[in-house]
């Protein structure tokens, strides 16, 4: 049985389908990243993911556990922004990702000393160790990713999820984020879902890249169908991709990628 | 001032007062400005102390006040004031009352709910005197408006106030309240007047006889007990959110002087000085004259027969019997 | 070239600025000159001179009668009903503030309520609110609670709510319980918001006390004010509208300043 | 489940809005029918029948001796005043706050002046307004406009320095006078902030408007409630406190309503 | 005489110089793309270009004419964001192209008419007829980013400066952005400046590519010298850049482009 299953997903906001007949089996330590249309529901599949949702229809399981009411210490995650806590120094982030576990949410005395130590070791394995006292609006926008992504990881999530992680930096810092990333994915072998705009990306970090877009279409309505995955490609050739795709009497259709 | 046509007279309510309501709606005022060729505008406002500001700072040519507050607003202020009409004396419409069984003498120690520095005030003070206590003896004065005095007897931090009507017959319904001292104990000591601009009266003595005749018709009605006085005095009953024999009770504690001859009379007899000096004395031991005063006598108070009490050469408030004497006359 | 492109220079700068202050305190000596060439007696206007010797006086000499300098007791009356008047509203803004931005339950419950609260006009109720809680201090501090806390909460509350939901999800990732996001990410994050809600609230709490001291009271700035204004004393409620300015001014600026001392982060950017 | 991701039901949400208001009229009716109980003439706290037959004759019964019909008489004499006052702010803090956030030299003038006159407290000049404006009209709006125009000036002054220098420059590029920048780029985005503000002063206006009522006035919501005050009519004041309520919330929502229909493109996204 | 003229330009904020020494000579119907790193002064450069600052020494002149004292029709300009009016619609923002500049900032009755058509054919141009009517806020950045353009183009300005206009604007519409631009440049002949953070974006528009940085740099005080072109590389045979350098002693420096 795969690590991640997600079963016949539907999700609707009010009247309005947003995804629909979502199914997916992804394997632990593998890099999911998901590309598709704006607004097509991609952010929906990652609250879905995430739980901070919970689908109109169908269940996403997380080795074979009772679907999650809420989210929780076993998924992370990092936003676009507002991934980091900006009254809290850098330094205390990474506490933060211990800490906020335990009943009043901060350690005292000898435990905080050692979670200060263990922090500063994870400061200095994600390049921060130099700004452990600064606040993150004082970091650069990498910086502050950096952060976001070594807090998440404190908290030993068992699939972390991330939300165009760098869709707000240059191309130069986002270059040295891939690098960043893909060493930390070595190190933990960690089941990675990644949403991104940018396909090279996505192929790029990922092992399989899913596109998200509507099979059904009323040109009239364009709002009366929701979006499912289309496409399921095999990234793990290095940029040599073979498609595979999930719905077969897709194969023809003009406008999948075309967003 | 100048010679001039239209005037302008502010008045408040209070049993004494309600007179200049009813001259003002009934036309008397008009038939008597008409006669000397004047427009006589009376106004009435709903915030007393306010009322003789205005008329200090040159709003009013009148103003209806008690001798204390004209004698420490406008006369104090520069303003020279005559009583034009002297119309009444309080004589148990200012009272103290507490709650439950309480004498004069009981009150060391109590705080006192009250209007400070108003009449209520003066009354507090002319009480102690008589049982050998100054306020100091008192636990605290608390200036509390005469709009809430009903609501704040019936809280329970409030023991004591002192305070005049129609609050005076309200709260005492409370079966609790026990009136202990009201001003019919000083009888003629809280006097209520209209005072007008001594200038302006000096330069327009129709002015003065335009007033002076409408306010004397009205108390002869008002005295007469025909239908048509009655019917005057429910108007002003109405006016004074009572009825009629509300009316007449407060009235009842009211010393009116419905005769010009009972107004001259007061005026010059010779209790008047005394007091104005324990009123001067009251005022200056407040600090209410201001700090240029240098003793009570800063102000001085000019009567009928020319006497003087005060400082002579600061002169600012004048009782004077010149337009009564007409009304007595039957010369208006 | 354009008005809104010209600058004055330095020196102009600080004419500029002093100009409207010169040209008020200019039209005040004039009237003021003019009503006591008329009656040098008139209390209307004293001339500025006067209003110092007064002020000198009230802020050294005691009462005759008791010797206490009344100014600073009436200061000290009123800044304390201003204190606990604020620091209840204040408390209570920020628990039930919280409440509401993160609580679906809260929310429901409370913002209707509020909303309508927040729009019965406090000075009416002025009234009952003697009658429940007595003439007392608690009268007073209770108009200021009631005066400025609807607005606090309702301030508290939208900041609350617009703490980026990321963040509030990232907490839960991290395992937070609702009471530690509650405190360690919410708490934090509104406080800096707190004083800024104080320091808009403190206009209107100066407001409710002068109020409330006009109406009952023994001591206190409005007190004060209300009760010279029986004697036209001028001179001395020009020097205490000035003190309450200055004091107002004051703690306006304490607040940015506390505010800035304490939560460095809000300044912080790259 | 945590707290905070609890959200109730469409039954338990209707029921929850309505709890506090349930509660409070709950507490009222207890705590009358004690005092009622005790002593049945108690004015304190009528029973909600009497204060609904008192609403009923205030709405519609004339008064015995002019035959008018007070409330409806003090509601437009309050409203008036509230108009104007309103209106009056409104325009000077449109006209200044557009001036000082435009050009430098009108800044330079202002601000620190309004910085200082905002902090003085209206109420502690409420007896130098009345003497200055007298009793009339002009000293109720008087005290309105003086009360709120600080605070709009203000808040309109940030707002129009709060728009993009960005699109100042271009207007510019595009040959814009200042007059042409002010009226067609910075007005026109001014406008709706101008009805927020006028929202946010709508109710420190209410109470500087009863506050001066209830001191002269012959006329007027305010000047009712603390005539009343003095028989502890409060059935009377109840009903116009509620009234007053009704009115402040109605205006809040035209004025929302009228906001989303005068500027289509602040709603606009997309 | 070159149509552009810049002759030792300086600009200091307080103490602190962002730009010195500043020389350059641009012909009529030139494309110059400004590149350098973040905060090294491009905007500032450009402000002064566009005369909404006068440089602390130094003076530009378009044509020979007297240094601007501040900005008007001769200069237009695009900002990455906020360079159109958001209260008008799309129409009403291209008549203000023309109507901003007569006394009462906008045209009545007949004139009125005629400017909306004018307008119309405009839009019909920059392909925005179909949302005419439409408020910015509802238009995607790409279609906002294009009105800007529209709309400058209409003042007739003689240059056009644009500071990353499309730094906002994800791949894809930026590419088509691109195609948009040239065409319109093409059927101008505009001179314009471009400030982008994209080498790649600067190479393919520009026909001179300028590379603000510092010169010199002191390690204790980074502020305390200002930036000025280090490179002006001739970017017209398409891709294939020779280099001139403006300071010759700068051949060697290692951190120049680093950035
Ligand atoms: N809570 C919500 N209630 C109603 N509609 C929502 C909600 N969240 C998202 N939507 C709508 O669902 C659709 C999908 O949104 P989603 O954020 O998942 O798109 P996306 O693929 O992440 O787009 P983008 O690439 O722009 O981030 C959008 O049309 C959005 O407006
Ligand atoms: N008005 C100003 N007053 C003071 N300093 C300023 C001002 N404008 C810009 N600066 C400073 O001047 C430097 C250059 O700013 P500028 O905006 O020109 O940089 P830039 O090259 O455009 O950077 P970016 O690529 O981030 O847009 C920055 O350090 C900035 O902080
Ligand atoms: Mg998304
Ligand atoms: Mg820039």
């Amino acid at each position: 049985m795969s690590f991640v299953q997600v079963r016949n997903v539907f999700q609707t906001y009010g009247a309005r389908p947003i995804l629909e007949r979502v199914n997916l089996d992804v394997d632990e330590g593998e890099f999911v990243s998901i590309v598709g249309a704006s607004g097509c529901g991609k952010s929906t599949f990652l609250r879905l993911l995430l739980a901070q949702e919970t689908p109109s229809r169908g269940a996403i399981r997380i080795d074979g556990n009772q679907p999650a009411e809420e989210p929780g210490r076993e998924r992370g995650v990092v936003f676009q922004r507002y991934s980091v806590f900006p009254h809290m120094t850098v330094r205390e982030n990474i506490v933060a990702g211990e800490s906020f576990a335990r009943p009043p949410g901060r350690f005292f005395g000898a435990a905080r000393k050692a979670a200060q130590a263990r922090a500063d070791e994870t400061l200095d394995r994600i390049g921060l160790s130099h700004v452990a006292g600064a606040y993150p609006a004082t970091l650069s926008g990498g910086m502050q990713q950096r952060l976001a992504i070594g807090q998440a990881l404190v908290a030993r999530p068992r699939i972390l999820l991330l939300d165009e992680p760098f869709g707000a930096l240059d191309p130069g810092t986002r270059l040295h984020m891939h690098d960043f990333l893909m060493e930390l994915r070595r190190q933990t072998g960690m089941t990675v879902f990644m949403v991104t705009h940018d396909l090279e990306e996505g192929f790029k970090l990922g092992d399989r890249v899913l596109v998200f877009d509507k099979t059904r279409w009323d040109p009239d309505y364009p709002d009366s169908y929701g979006a499912t995955i289309t496409y399921d490609f095999d990234a793990r050739n290095n940029g040599i991709p073979f498609q595979t795709p999930t719905t077969p009497d897709l194969l023809e259709d003009p406008h999948v990628l075309s967003a | 001032a100048e010679q001039k046509t239209d005037f302008k007279l502010a008045w408040t309510i209070y049993a004494g007062w309600m007179p200049w309501g009813y001259i003002e709606t009934s036309g008397i005022m008009d038939k008597w400005a008409d006669k000397y060729g004047i427009t006589v505008d009376i106004v009435q406002l709903n915030d007393y102390v306010e009322s003789i500001n205005q008329y200090t700072a040159g709003a009013f040519d009148g103003v209806t006040a008690t001798n204390m507050d004209a004698l420490s607003i406008p006369a104090g202020g520069g303003v020279d004031s005559t009583a034009l009409i002297v119309g009444d004396y309080s004589n148990g419409n200012d009272a103290i009352i507490v709650k439950g069984d309480v004498g004069l003498a009981d009150l060391a120690g109590k705080s006192v709910n009250l209007v400070e520095l108003s009449v209520s005030h003066y009354l507090l003070a002319r009480a102690l005197e008589q049982v050998d206590l100054s306020e100091a003896d008192l636990g605290a004065v608390i200036n509390t408006s005469d709009a809430d005095m009903i609501a704040a007897f019936q809280t329970d931090d409030v023991e004591v106030v002192v305070t005049w009507n129609p609050l005076v017959s309200t709260i005492l319904e409370d079966p609790g309240a026990t009136k202990v001292y009201d001003s019919s104990d000083i009888p003629g000591e809280i006097i209520d007047c209209l005072f007008v601009n001594t200038d302006t009266l000096a330069d327009n003595p129709a002015f003065g006889k335009a007033v002076t005749g409408a306010w004397y018709e009205t108390m002869a009605l008002m005295a007469s007990g025909t239908p048509e006085g009655d019917a005057a005095l429910s108007e002003m009953a109405e006016a004074s959110g009572t009825d009629l024999e509300g009316y007449k009770s407060q009235l009842a504690a009211t010393a009116m002087f419905y005769t010009p001859k009972a107004a001259m009379e007061f005026t010059e007899g010779a209790s008047l000085q005394t007091t104005m000096v324990s009123v001067a004395n009251f005022l200056f031991d407040k600090g209410i004259l201001g700090e240029g005063a240098p003793s009570p006598d800063y102000v001085g108070v000019a009567y009928p027969d020319g006497a003087t009490t005060g400082d002579a050469g600061n002169v600012n408030l004048r009782y004077d019997t010149t337009y009564v004497a007409m009304a007595v006359d039957g010369t208006l | 070239m354009r008005l809104i492109n010209r600058k004055p220079g330095r020196a102009a700068s600080a004419a500029l600025v002093l100009l409207p202050f010169a040209a008020v305190a200019l039209t005040y000596v004039i009237a003021s000159d003019i009503r006591l060439a008329a009656n040098p007696a008139d209390k209307l206007l004293p001339a500025p001179s006067h209003i110092l010797e007064t002020a000198q006086r009230l802020f050294t000499e005691g009462d005759k009668r008791s010797g206490r300098i009344l100014l600073w007791h009436d200061t000290l009356a009123s800044l304390r009903r201003l204190a606990f008047g604020v620091g209840i509203a204040s408390l209570s803004a920020l628990v039930l503030g919280m409440a509401i931005g993160l609580l679906p339950y809260a929310r429901r419950t409370f913002n209707s309520f509020i909303g309508v609260v927040s729009m019965v006009p406090p000075l009416a109720v002025l009234p009952i609110l003697f009658i429940i809680f007595g003439l007392g201090e608690t009268a007073k501090v209770a108009l200021i609670v009631v005066g400025i806390t609807p607005v606090m909460i309702r301030d508290l509350a939208n900041r609350t709510l617009e703490i980026p939901h990321e963040m509030i999800v990232k907490a839960e990732t991290l395992g937070a319980s609702s009471l530690v996001i509650a405190l360690r990410v919410v708490l934090p994050q509104i406080l800096p918001r707190l004083i800024s809600s104080i320091r808009l609230a403190l206009g209107p709490a100066w407001l409710f006390l002068i109020a409330a001291e006009a109406i009952a009271a023994e001591l206190g700035l409005g007190y004060r004010i209300f009760l010279v204004r029986r004697y036209l004393a001028m001179d001395v409620i020009l020097t205490y509208v000035i003190w309450i300015t200055l004091l107002a001014f004051v703690m306006d600026y304490a607040l940015r300043l506390l505010s800035r001392r304490l939560f460095p982060w809000t300044g912080a950017s790259l």
